[in-house]
């Protein structure tokens, strides 16, 4: 029972946290503070992720976005230390996706944040109080996660609409 | 997008460091492109350019998604294809990823094999030599051949070789001009404004697959009109095409004898009066008899009908049906607003430009000139003239000193004109030999000559984007930028009506180290000095393009291609005398040239009849008088002084077998082809090679779609094919899917072409047509080793009046190799559902 | 026939003969001697799978394009031997639950191994879709997304129910067996003592043994009808022509039955050669099969005819080109070796009593498990190789694969039979004691029951 | 809710192969090569059908464009297993490449032979996998694929509708076959609305639909051909 507990606990579905060392939690080259961005200096998710609405994918900022304000060093931060590394080599942080989608699927954030206006949150959880990177999906989008939620809001269900 | 899909893309961001660390250091996509697809928020944008497969120039719009093209369609706006695009042009991007493009320069090692080399040493060592030909003043001793679709590029490149003081620089084209020259005195393939007419009556040219713009010609005659007022189609021809199974009547001849079908439709017209009597006699020359100059009756167009080419006689020289001949005279009679366009196998045989007089003068008979729907000469297109130069040597080097380049019929042939191939093929005292945009080893009967002779030129430099059989033969070869990758131009295709201009932007950076030849040749002219340096001062081609085009918006001719309801309210204001201005500066038409797709002008300069006939006599000649001053030189030339026998004369030397007067030389008549190889054999079949509307462009092949649907109308591929008619199989027990070789008594058997048999019901009995483009070689893609390559067995002929190539030349035997293995044919049924 | 087993109504119920112990060891003789020949026979056929396997890894690595399937021709051997294999299961459970309940006497030594047959061949069959699915990891979306509307859904259904009861049917009657094995300390002894149950021979478990057996047979006889049906339908229900024909159920289970029969015949007959049963199989049996064989053979042309000549006639343009691909285009070596095999060979050998015998049998026999499995072929392949519209029409050209899956799949239905012969034997021993036990007064009993009742024992109509 | 639905008209239909090619492209098929179209694999999701009448000189040629009729009824949905292939709200039949098994059952009982199958991996020599269409989903070996109407251009015109709070416009959602057609023989649009360019077409008097005797009642009309 115990064994099967801990199983649970670090599984990849499970609600709790994930420690570092999981092989399935997704490791950030930079330890990426959405609190202090979002909560303390106000910026929207869209402000950063800038295509969001507009487009079909939300876009993970890179040094272009980051390099407006962190050209130098705004605190003693050593992981903001990396970033301005990286701006200043002019290389790209490679920050690694946590929400995918297989080849056969398509999700468009158009659809869903700005015509379906549903909030980030919705499936991207807290992530504006998060103080680092989260390490796995907030919300997976497996079938039957995306189906359930697409019956309770009155969405199609039908395959072709997201299957191609 | 969702971009994480494309296995390719994270095995290449796998890959990238991998390739980086190894010796070229070149990504086939940009590392920035990789990135946008995988991370991008997948944008899409739409981008208007010019196909730049084959020498039509369709317009077409590049999708692409996060700067990745993914998808080229037709542009709708665009005049020429309004939306449609071939199968070649929808290959496009198989041709811009062809994993077998040139990556690079290749340079010929002393010992024959091919070196990887930067442009920087190529152009280096050309331009090296080009300096050497300048300062020693042997100019002439350079030649430049090429099949680029763009006059500019032509204008370019004859520049550039005048400016070293060559006259060898010639263009293979589709169609040759002579025919028109003798009738309308016109040095251009007029336009058939097919998108007026309400009847086409195409003489041998498939129109819908093949011709420079078969796109048009659908989209002209079905795609933009509507049931009531669409286009009929005539066809005549030896070979069931798709065209010619949606003709409403079509005429089956053999091969070679359209002229006689032709006549003898105009006998019906001339004898049931049903021709515009008001045009013949008002703009034509020598339909009646006429005297000439010393008081002799000379035959009229009208008598030799009547004489001759009775339906009956032209039934039976044709193979055809007199009744078929009747019916297509009266329909064309009966027609409003009828066209005759002839091409394809009808002028690919030594009588070619009889048969295109033949047709052209049905034309006239029909009173088709400078009328809706009829033919017309497209206007000019008004671009900045070139800045005036003079050569290094200060003689510009068509200046009459006898030097008129090898490409010029030598004053000893009977012919107006010599095919370039041939002419360089038998060319001596070359240096420098320039080829672009073509390749005349694989496609030309005298390919294997040339191939010798580029041997013992030291110095051959192809730009090719394939390492193709004419590419192979060179000692430097420059990778080519394909249509996506570079600034480039499309003039107006042979035979249509209206004036356009298409440019072709970069949608993305070159793939590979490879430039325009344009470019090429710029940066050469910099480097050789001189002449060269101060006649072609171009910073890049884009550049040169910029200037020239300017003349476009300067005129207030025309305007930028534009969507339907601009475009008619151009063409209302210019027939009122307006002039349409288009925006502004010179960089915001620049950008609106290039964001459209180019320009265009479709108002046809009407009632200039100067324009139109620029004969000797200003009128159309049935009787081409040029044509007996030809002839009668020819003559003159072999001893006779007296014009009756130097002309009787001429026309021997040309071996033909007119018995009846030597005049009919000069009129449209019918002259059998002359056919190599034994004609008495029961078992020859005419050879007749086509142009599949697959293989387009000779680049195509390196696309698998391509070859996949090489012959989609016989559901064939990756293989060539030979179509026989039902009875003709029978005759020589095949069956569909049989193979056989094909064998002239030349060729040896080792050469002997190989084909699968389709049986094709409505083909001519006694033809066997076999498509172009296959039976490549050293390609290194999908098309190596795929099918055979007709043009290796044709014997060489040609045209004997132009001097063009005749490719319906050949009898040939079939062997069979195997009989069909499996699937094959069934029980053909008729009907639907 | 011998004279000693004529048992003649007014003997009586006696016993005429026991089973001897000579008997029992000769019937148990593959289990307790196998000797070596068993080891090389399944070496050979193991060798035979194995190689078959070899091939079929040619298809894991790289898809189905090793077959020689194309379009429009989709399905090919991989269907046709799935047909034909099902087809023979039909043999067994649904012969021997027939007999059984009409209560023929012959039937007591054909029994078990037609059962066997019917075990064998539905698994070796079963596994056929398997082979042809282009993904077959996704097999189990079957059971996780299945729809029931899809006639390969009912198959499903059908012959896994089949497969269990004809599995629970052939282990039902061997219980008392295995335990006769057991008793006699046959090797491995935990599989006997396992696997028979505490068998003890009681009343009680008689009694059980025999009511559940009848539960089975009454119950395998529709299962077993479904199950060619049902397969029957698989063409049935498109559109195609050549397969959108109502007569396709009976006409599946009669072919089914049919090559059944004739596969069992074969296996007896080379059984009864190999393990020398020629005291137990006798004449007798093969001749009543053979009738049997002959009646199927009659109505399997029966069907023929009735369903190609509604074609013929109709001559509806799609029908009749699937007809003359069969009756003179590329398939008509197939179409009339069907013909011959079904029809010709079997009618001619089994009318006549000189050639109804063994060799005859066995020749018709194999003549008609070819012609069955022609028949399967004629009708898979020309009806996809003639699509409705004016396509080419197809060709099928059997890979090696495929036909190595082919001899694999004879090759386990062989080694089926001999390690089930080394195990467990080929004839049911305590059938046959009951048989010899009871059988003789039973019969006498029932006989006696047609006949017309005696006097003394009428019931006269003053006494009700 | 839209029913999409085709109309061809052969008179227009020239025969140029310009569907064939544009639907390869739209829709990433990978060509099969030499051996495997000798083998009787090589597919088109459209393709010219070629109907030869009688077989003399005075023979008739006709091409069809042919492509998945999409019917109403579709005899392969019935039997599909797996649910890989079904009825869409919209009309489309849809083909569910990560849910097929790869039974061909559904092709074998297509009477219009609509569908094909991958036999190998299909296989993209050099890079020829980048130019391939990212909305439509790269198949793999052992499934079955078919036309889908273009469905993902559905999809892409119906967000854009929702996103300008509108309906879909008539004309507005062009599949790459008929986008390609220099000839314009393809309509695409809704057959419910009366109003639309297909259903105008459909009420031709030319109009038939293939094999209407199977009642599979197709949504791709065919205008037959004057003369």
């Amino acid at each position: 029972m115990t064994a099967a507990g801990a199983l649970f606990a670090l599984s990849p579905s499970s609600p709790l946290p994930q420690p570092d060392w999981l092989p399935w939690r997704i490791q950030q080259p930079i330890a990426f503070n959405h609190n202090v961005h979002v909560e303390e200096l106000g910026f929207e998710c869209v402000d950063c992720h800038l295509y969001a609405l507009t487009s079909v994918r939300a876009t993970i900022p890179n040094i272009e976005n980051c390099a407006d304000c962190h050209e130098e060093a705004q605190t003693e931060s050593p992981e903001e230390a990396k970033l301005v590394e990286y701006i200043a080599a002019g290389e790209k942080v490679p920050w690694r996706k946590i929400y995918r989608v297989p080849d056969h699927v398509y999700f468009s954030h158009r659809r869903h944040a700005s015509i379906g206006a549903i909030e980030c949150e919705v499936c991207h959880g807290p992530i504006a109080e998060q103080v680092k990177p989260v390490g796995r999906p907030y919300w997976r989008p497996t079938m039957d996660n995306c189906m359930e939620c697409h019956e309770e809001s009155g969405a199609s269900n039908d395959c072709v609409y997201c299957h191609d | 997008m969702i971009f994480e899909r494309r296995d390719f893309l994270k095995l290449l961001g796998g890959t990238v460091g991998t390739v980086s660390l190894g010796s070229c250091g070149r990504f086939l996509v940009p590392d920035r492109m990789v990135e946008q697809a995988l991370r991008g928020p997948g944008i899409e944008r739409q981008v208007n350019t010019i196909c730049g497969l084959c020498e039509g120039g369709c317009g077409v719009t590049v999708r692409l998604v996060d700067d990745l093209p993914v998808g080229l369609k037709g542009n709708s706006r665009h005049p020429l294809n309004r939306g449609g695009l071939c199968p070649v042009g929808q290959a496009g991007l198989e041709v811009l990823y062809a994993p077998n493009r040139l990556q690079g320069p290749l340079r010929r090692r002393p010992e024959g094999s091919f070196e990887a080399t930067g442009w920087e040493e190529a152009l280096t060592e050309i331009a090296k030599s080009l300096g050497d030909l300048q300062s020693s003043g042997n100019g002439r001793r350079a030649a430049f051949l090429h099949g680029e679709p763009g006059q500019l590029f032509d204008d370019l490149a004859r520049r550039f070789m005048q400016a070293l003081g060559s006259a060898n620089v010639a263009r293979r084209r589709g169609e040759t001009v002579l025919p028109y020259r003798l009738a309308q005195g016109i040095d251009q393939v007029p336009g058939f404004d097919l998108a007026n007419s309400d009847l086409v009556l195409s003489v041998g040219l498939d129109l819908f697959e093949d011709g420079a713009a078969p796109i048009h010609a659908v989209s002209a005659m079905v795609g933009s009109r509507d049931q009531a007022n669409r286009a009929s189609l005539i066809h005549i021809g030896s070979r069931l095409s798709p065209s010619a199974t949606k003709a409403a009547e079509r005429l089956a001849v053999a091969p070679g004898t359209h002229a006689a079908a032709v006549l003898g439709i105009a006998h019906v017209l001339v004898r049931e009066g049903r021709y515009d009597r008001n045009f013949v006699a008002k703009h034509t020359f020598g339909f009646e008899d006429w005297t000439d100059d010393r008081g002799e009756t000379r035959l009229g167009f009208r008598r030799l009908l009547l004489e001759q080419y009775y339906p009956d006689r032209a039934a039976q020289l044709s193979g055809s049906d007199p009744r078929a001949i009747i019916r297509i005279a009266r329909r064309l009679a009966r027609a409003e607003r009828p066209v005759v366009i002839c091409g394809g196998e009808a002028t690919s045989t030594s009588n070619a430009t009889w048969t295109t007089l033949a047709a052209h003068a049905l034309n006239a008979l029909l009173g088709a000139f400078d009328r809706p729907g009829g033919v017309a000469l497209p206007s000019t297109v008004p671009l900045t003239p070139l800045p005036p130069f003079s050569a290094a040597d200060g003689a510009p080097a068509q200046d009459g000193t006898g030097h008129s380049g090898i490409f010029a019929a030598p004053t000893d042939s009977t012919s107006f004109g010599i095919d370039p191939v041939e002419a360089l093929a038998g060319a001596d005292e070359l240096d420098v030999l320039f080829l672009s945009g073509t390749n005349p080893v694989y496609d030309s009967p005298a390919g294997s000559d040339l191939k010798k002779a580029l041997e013992r030129i030291p110095l051959v430099v192809a730009f090719s984007s394939f390492l193709d059989e004419t590419a192979a033969a060179a000692d430097i070869v420059l990778p080519v930028s394909l249509f996506l990758e570079t600034w480039q131009e499309s003039t107006t295709p042979e035979g249509v009506a209206f004036s356009v201009l298409g440019v072709s932007q970069p949608v993305v950076s070159p793939l590979f180290d490879s430039r325009h030849p344009g470019d090429a040749l710029l940066e050469l002219a910099r480097r050789a000095g001189g002449g060269l340096a101060t006649a072609l001062p171009w910073s890049s081609y884009e550049a040169y393009l910029k200037e020239r085009l300017e003349g476009l918006r300067t005129s207030g001719q025309g305007s930028v291609i534009s969507g339907s309801f601009e475009e008619s309210w151009v063409h209302f204001l210019e027939e009122r005398g307006w002039r349409f201005l288009e925006s502004g500066d010179r960089e915001a038409f620049w950008q609106g040239l290039a964001r459209k797709g180019g320009w265009w002008n479709p108002v046809l300069a009407r009632g200039d009849w100067n324009r139109m006939f620029r004969t000797s006599t200003g009128r159309y000649e049935f009787f081409s008088l040029e044509l007996e001053r030809h002839l009668e030189g020819l003559g003159r030339s072999a001893g006779e002084s007296e014009p009756e026998p130097a002309l009787r004369r001429g026309i021997e030397s040309l071996g033909l077998v007119i018995e009846a007067s030597v005049d009919e030389a000069c009129l449209p008549h019918f002259e059998p082809p002359r056919l190599a190889g034994s004609g008495a054999a029961a078992d020859a079949l005419t050879l007749v090679p086509f142009r599949p509307m697959t293989g387009r462009g000779d680049i195509g092949v390196a696309s698998p779609m391509l070859l996949e649907m090489y012959g989609y109308p016989v559901l064939s591929g990756w293989q060539t094919w030979v179509e026989l008619a039902p009875e003709t199989a029978h005759q020589l027990h095949l069956d569909e899917g049989d193979q056989v070789t094909l064998e002239t008594e030349a060729s040896p058997y080792e050469s002997a072409f190989e084909a699968v048999v389709k049986i094709e019901p409505g083909a001519v009995a006694g033809a066997a047509h076999v498509p172009c483009g296959l039976g490549r070689e050293g390609l290194g893609g999908a098309a190596d080793g795929v099918g055979d390559n007709p043009v290796r067995i044709l014997a060489r002929d040609r045209d004997s009046v132009s001097g063009a190539l005749a490719t319906v030349s050949t009898r040939v035997r079939s062997t069979l190799i195997k009989k069909r293995a499996r699937g094959g044919a069934r029980p053909l049924v008729g009907g639907h559902g | 026939m011998s004279a000693e087993h004529t048992v003649r109504p007014e003997l009586g119920p006696t016993v005429s003969h026991d089973l001897s112990e000579r008997d029992i060891d000769v019937l148990l003789a593959s289990v307790e001697q196998p000797g070596s020949a068993f080891r090389v026979v399944t070496t050979v056929l193991v060798l035979i799978i194995l190689g078959a396997w070899v091939l079929f890894s040619r298809q894991i690595l790289y898809g189905l394009g090793v077959t020689g399937l194309n379009q429009p021709v989709g399905w090919g051997f991989y269907i046709v031997n799935f047909v034909f294999f099902i087809g023979i299961s039909h043999a067994g459970t649904l012969i021997s639950a027939i007999l059984r309940l009409s209560n023929a006497e012959w039937r007591r030594p054909i029994t078990r191994m037609a059962e066997v047959i019917t075990v064998v061949v539905l698994a070796i069959g079963a596994f056929h879709p398997v082979l042809d699915l282009g993904r077959p990891e996704r097999m189990l979306n079957i059971f996780t997304a299945g729809r029931l509307q899809s006639p390969l859904l009912w198959d499903v259904s059908s012959i896994s129910a089949y497969f269990m009861a004809s599995t629970v049917y052939l282990y039902m009657p061997l219980i008392p067996d295995i335990a006769l094995l057991r008793d006699r300390g046959a090797r491995p002894r935990w599989l006997y003592s396992f696997m028979a149950w505490n068998w003890q021979n009681t009343p009680r478990q008689r009694e059980v043994l025999e009511r559940a057996s009848n539960i089975m047979m009454i119950l395998v006889i529709p299962i077993a009808v479904s199950v060619h049906t049902v397969i029957s339908y698989i063409f049935a229900m498109t559109l195609q022509p050549g397969w959108h024909s109502t007569i396709f159920g009976p006409y599946f289970v009669v072919g089914a039955i049919f090559s059944g029969i004739a596969a069992l015949m074969v296996v007896m007959i080379v059984l009864r050669k190999v393990f020398h049963l020629e005291r137990f199989l006798k004449e007798i049996h093969f001749a009543h099969l053979s009738k049997l064989l002959l009646v199927m053979s009659l109505l399997w042309f029966y069907f023929t005819f009735s369903e190609f000549l509604t074609a013929f006639f109709g001559n509806e343009p799609a029908e009749i080109r699937v007809f003359f691909y069969k009756f003179t285009g590329p398939y008509a070596i197939p179409f009339w070796g069907m013909v011959v095999c079904n029809f010709l060979i079997p009618v001619v050998l089994l009318s006549f009593r000189r050639t109804r015998t063994i060799p005859g049998i066995m020749v018709a026999s194999i003549a008609i498990v070819i012609g069955m499995w022609l028949e399967r072929l004629n009708i898979v392949v020309p009806s996809l190789a003639n699509p409705r519209l004016a396509l080419p029409s197809g060709f099928y050209i059997p890979s090696l694969v495929e036909w190595g899956m082919f001899v694999g799949g004879l090759a386990t239905f062989a080694l089926g039979f001999v390690v089930f012969a080394r195990f467990f034997p080929l004839i049911s021993v305590w059938e046959l004691r009951e048989g010899q036990e009871t059988a003789v007064s039973e019969t006498a009993e029932r006989v006696a029951s047609y006949l017309p009742d005696r006097l003394e024992n009428a019931p006269t109509g003053e006494t009700t | 809710m839209a029913r999409w639905g085709m109309a061809i008209d052969l008179d227009r239909c020239t025969g140029c192969g310009n569907c064939m090619a544009a639907c390869h492209q739209e829709n990433n098929l990978a060509a099969v090569g030499p051996e495997q179209t000798e083998q009787s694999r090589a597919f088109h999701w459209i393709r010219l059908v070629r109907e030869v009448s009688g077989s003399d000189a005075h023979a008739t040629v006709r091409y069809t464009p042919t492509l998945c009729v999409q019917c109403d009824d579709p005899p392969c949905v019935k039997v599909c297993p797996v649910h890989a292939t079904y009825l869409s709200e919209e009309g489309i039949v849809g083909q569910i490449y990560a849910r097929c098994i790869g039974c061909r059952y559904c092709m074998a009982a297509c009477p219009y032979n609509a569908k094909v199958f991958n036999w190998y991996e299909p296989e993209w020599p050099g890079e020829l996998k980048k130019k391939s269409n990212p909305d439509v989903s790269l198949r793999s070996h052992g499934v079955v694929e078919k036309c889908t109407f273009c469905h993902h251009r559905v999809n892409h015109a119906r967000e854009q509708a929702r996103a300008e709070d509108r309906e879909i416009r008539d004309g507005e959602v062009v599949p790459a076959c008929a986008e390609s057609c220099p000839a314009q023989a393809i309509v695409f649009g809704d057959l419910d609305d009366p109003e639309s360019m297909v259903s105008a077409r459909a009420r031709s008097p030319r109009a038939y639909r293939p094999h209407e005797d199977l009642g599979t009642r197709p949504k791709v009309f065919y205008l037959e051909e004057q003369e």
